[in-house]
């Protein structure tokens, strides 16, 4: 007979493989969770799923094939994925942007963080249970899409700048649309926060979940929402601004717990913050060219360098490297949000239940497409 | 006529699921045996006219004992059957002849016993059959309430002891 | 001989397919009425605005292929939807429809059973159904459906302890165990037992969305948790029934609610004088109109709130609502005795 | 004609089928299944005689009866899963030492 004399056994642990194919992994993310009853003891967070080599794509395309590309990484949020690129190519070319350029920049990249963040906010409810929300949100998601199918012809994968500016300028009476929306969308977010910001229910799955205090998001390297749901008030647009956000007023809401309801807190009033920024920027909307001195031959002189812009999940970065003499960059490198927010999941979902752990994925807001490139 | 069939139907469901339980290798086979069982007993309450205990049989017995019972059985995620280990003292034939003596012992008390009076006459629409619940209430509550009490402490006691034996920390 | 085997023979007949042509709608109606309240058309395309979508839905899924796991129990995963989808059946035994009406020239009452206790049966029966629940996801031998098939016993058996001693107010409220009386009970006070209990009201509500697995207690089968629950490697016709199951259940609450509390066939206001009018309305119109209220509800809040978290379902159940039941009761004691 | 005795022989059966669980398993599991169909053999016997003698008594003894065997099922299990978690069996045979 075998005796374990002294030795306490524990129950087993539970081993469970949460995705690649899963309703609420956000696309392809698969979380390996070692389970205690329900709770979670550890986590191995796989990715890859969704690797398609943009970066290494890039080295083989001109620069402005690359837009393109840019757009397939977080396909949420295409466009600003192009304003960070091409901005990058700017900086590195030093190129002027126009005026009118740079405004229309500063209304389509807010136009899409709050595409971007009405995706999160449907999902996210979702993920917690409640499904109305998510047909709300993309009701209104749904309005920007046609806004950008006017603008550029395109859904999804917008394509949407150019080096040294815009490829188009925006058709008559896009201006007024947008506006309109603004209208609309204000009253909506109002609508969202009666349904969840004070809901017990919601109360009770957010608040206390997922802690993760200033100093620990800096040390994992979190940035937008879930940093600033940290209280760290960091935000590009503000400390480094690009486009017209210099010239634009608004306020960057940090929340105080650092917990999933905090996050929540900070994407609702990033809603609104957006609104206004859109809204001067159309109402401020200056005459002008649309495309900067561009040479016909883009080829920026040998270098390199980095440059962030401040993307709905937090800081895009792009490192370009150009030899100064072929057509493609010779080093193309992003440094994509969701991949560094990723970081903080483990950490975040250990000690809390299954159930948490959707909700956590949802916290952080990750694109796939994005964090696998 | 139609109590006698009911109960010869009833009493081999009872038996062969017994012996379905005691017999059966899978636990969780058995655990399923032993609710059709039970419902084939609280079947025969009814057909005893004492419906308030088999509505109790099938709610307690197999809607919470048994359902306890099978979570054991899940909880208990064996690698190796429980049977496969067996104590060099262990004679199972000393089983089967204590049972049998048991079974003998006790037939022989029925057949020697005086010779049964058969069921009372309108049995089914005596007072206890039409007022069952009212009944048993009553007795419940006053010949027998210290009992009643007695019996929920020893279940509190026996939940209390459960947790503390079943939690891993407190 | 009539009396006896053929009018309860089709009695059971009629409530049987009434509960399962019931159940298919159920589910439409859930459609709409979430697409609805979503700003949504709901199924727009079998049929006209939809309406015969149960039945396409009933075909596609007899149709599909029947798949059981290869390392599954395969008896106890064929049995598990069946122990499910009988207890929620067989419950409408004792629910009384309408009373003793004249129908033919005959004394017919529109319930199939009356037994003296009525309403243990229903709870005792229903109790029966966990275990489909918990085989379905032992046998199918898979983790998700292993964990929702703990966390759905584990919830049933809580919220069955508060449901019934919430219901013990009610008994000792109405007097009886039988549903029909305690229906004639509610005429003989003129007073709908919502009114007298509606603590228990609200306690049974709750404790009803859970015991269903319902919004916002639905965690047995959280699809964004748990990739669909119990049921996840049921496939065809078997889940259909796990499906059926589900809403025959939401009935059968319903319809236990509208007994207990709303008064069950008797039509509203009757002592108002101008109103009558409400009396020609036949009395199982009025069954089935305050269940299907009671089934709206269960939409509504599905379509509004999000889901509990387990622990905070546990939490809710056993330091919420056993102990107000608990109190609910004591007090209806002093009440009775003292009054 | 169902008599009494019908019930007790019924009731023996049942009993005798418990005791050779009891005696002859080694799962433990199955080996309180088996007490759990000795209490209601017990309770059969009681409710026939309620039924014989048209008193309520036989029936407030199994409703007793029912009571013990929960609280006779839940710290029983508990002490199964409790051994269960230091030992990693359910076999009774392996259940001989009184401390570790």
């Amino acid at each position: 007979m075998t005796t374990h004399t002294g030795q306490m056994f524990d129950t087993e642990e539970l081993v469970i493989n949460m995705g690649p194919q899963h309703p609420s992994t956000h696309g392809v993310l698969r979380v390996v969770l070692r389970l205690d009853g329900e709770k979670v003891v550890s986590s191995d967070v796989v990715i890859g799923y969704l690797h398609r080599g943009i970066e290494k794509l890039s080295e083989n395309r001109n620069w402005t094939q690359i837009i393109l590309l840019t757009d397939r990484m977080d396909y949420v949020a295409a466009a600003t994925n192009n304003v960070g690129y091409c901005q990058t190519v700017e900086k590195l070319m030093q190129i002027e942007v126009p005026r009118r350029a740079r405004y229309i920049r500063t209304a389509i990249c807010e136009l899409q963080r709050i595409a971007s963040h009405c995706l999160w906010l449907g999902t996210h409810a979702m993920d917690i249970g409640a499904m109305t929300v998510f047909l709300y949100a993309f009701r209104e998601r749904e309005l920007i899409l046609d806004l950008f199918e006017e603008y550029c012809g395109a859904r999804l994968t917008y394509n949407s700048m150019r080096i040294g500016g815009l490829p188009l300028d925006i058709p008559v009476g896009w201006d007024r649309k947008v506006l309109e929306f603004c209208t609309i969308m204000s009253e909506k977010v109002d609508e969202y926060e009666e349904l969840l910001t004070h809901n017990r229910i919601w109360l009770e799955r957010t608040r206390g979940i997922g802690v993760i205090t200033a100093e620990q998001a800096i040390a994992i390297g979190l940035s937008g929402p879930p940093l600033r749901g940290s209280g760290v008030p960091r935000d590009i647009r503000k400390d480094e601004p690009y486009a017209a956000y210099d010239e634009m007023k608004f306020d960057v809401p940090v929340g105080t717990s650092g917990d999933t309801y905090d996050r929540y807190l900070v994407r609702l009033e990033e809603f609104r913050q957006s609104i206004r920024i859109i809204r001067q920027a159309i109402q401020g909307l200056p005459e002008g060219p649309i495309v900067g001195k561009v040479p016909r031959l883009i080829k920026p002189p040998a270098g390199e360098t980095y440059h962030a812009i401040e993307s709905p999940k937090g800081e895009i970065g792009y490192f370009i490297v150009s030899d100064g003499k072929s057509t493609n960059p010779y080093r193309f490198r992003v440094r994509p949000p969701s991949f560094c927010n990723l970081q903080a999941l483990p950490q975040l979902i250990k000690g809390h239940l299954v159930a948490d752990v959707v909700a956590l994925i949802g916290s952080i807001d990750v694109v796939l497409g994005e964090v696998d490139r | 006529m139609a109590q006698s069939i009911a109960f010869y139907v009833l009493s081999t469901f009872i038996l062969g699921f017994a012996v379905l339980v005691v017999t059966t290798r899978n636990t969780v086979h058995a655990v399923l045996f032993l609710v059709l069982n039970f419902l084939a007993v609280a079947a025969l309450y009814v057909l005893l006219t004492a419906q308030f205990l088999a509505v109790i049989q099938v709610l307690v017995y197999a809607g919470g004992i048994v359902v306890l019972y099978l979570f054991v059985v899940m909880l208990v995620n064996l690698k190796r059957p429980p049977e496969d280990h067996m104590a060099p003292q262990r004679h199972n034939w000393i089983g089967f002849g204590l049972s049998a003596l048991v079974l003998v012992e006790l037939g022989a008390i029925i057949g020697y016993g005086a010779v049964a009076p058969a069921g009372p006459v309108g049995a089914q629409t005596s007072d206890l059959a039409l007022n069952n619940v009212e009944r048993v209430g009553m007795l419940l509550y006053t010949d027998y309430l210290i009992p009643f009490e007695v019996a929920s402490m020893l279940l509190l006691v026996a939940m209390v002891g459960a947790i503390i034996l079943a939690k891993r920390e407190l | 001989m009539i009396d006896t085997y053929l009018i309860p023979l089709v009695k059971i007949l009629f409530v049987l397919n009434a509960t399962l042509i019931g159940v298919t709608y159920m589910v439409l109606l859930e459609r709409k009425v979430i697409a609805w309240v979503q700003v949504r058309l709901g199924p727009m395309r079998v049929g006209p605005y939809g309406i015969l979508q149960p039945i396409a839905d009933a075909v596609k899924l007899i149709l599909k292929e029947d798949i059981t796991p290869t390392r599954a129990d395969k008896w106890v995963f064929t049995a598990a939807p069946i122990i499910v989808m009988v207890p929620a059946l067989i419950t409408f035994a004792v629910i009384p429809f309408g009373p003793v009406v004249n129908l033919f020239g005959r004394q017919v009452p529109l319930y199939i059973t009356d037994v003296n206790v009525g309403l243990l049966y229903i709870v005792s029966v229903a109790s029966i159904g966990v275990y489909g629940i918990i085989l379905g996801g032992w046998a199918s031998n898979s983790k998700f459906p292993l964990l929702a098939s703990l966390r759905a016993s584990a919830q049933l058996i809580s919220y069955e302890v508060a449901v019934t001693m919430t219901l013990v107010s009610m008994i000792m409220t109405a007097g009886t165990l039988s549903m029909v009386k305690i229906v004639e009970s509610q005429y003989d006070q003129h007073l709908w037992f919502i009114f007298v209990q509606p603590v228990a009201f609200v306690l049974f509500f709750i404790g009803g969305l859970a015991e269903t697995n319902r919004a916002p207690f639905d965690m047995a089968e959280a699809e964004q948790e748990l990739t669909g629950g119990f049921h996840t490697e049921y496939s065809g016709m078997r889940f259909a029934l796990f499906f059926l199951a589900e809403y025959a259940n939401m009935i059968v609450v319903s319809s236990v609610a509208t007994t207990l509390f709303l008064g069950g066939w008797l039509a509203p206001f009757p002592n108002v004088g101008w109103l009558s009018f409400l009396g020609y309305v036949p009395s199982w119109m009025w069954f089935l109109l305050k269940t299907f209220a009671f089934l709206y509800v269960f939409l509504w809040v599905r379509a509004t709130l999000p889901r509990y978290r387990y622990d905070q379902l546990m939490r809710l159940g056993w330091k919420v609502l056993i102990p107000i039941a608990i109190a609910n009761v004591v007090v209806t004691g002093i009440v009775k005795v003292l009054f | 004609m169902i008599t009494p005795t019908h019930y007790m022989m019924l009731s023996t059966a049942l009993f005798a089928i418990g005791v050779i669980g009891v005696i002859t398993r080694r799962n433990i599991i199955v080996i309180f299944m088996s007490i759990e169909l000795m209490l209601n053999a017990v309770n059969i016997n009681l409710i026939a005689f309620s039924y014989q003698l048209q008193d309520g008594i036989g029936q407030v003894f199994a409703i007793f009866v029912i009571a013990v065997a929960a609280a006779e099922a839940a710290v029983g299990l508990g002490i199964i899963l409790a051994f269960y978690r230091n030992k990693e069996t359910i076999n009774i045979d392996e259940m001989n030492v009184m401390r570790w």
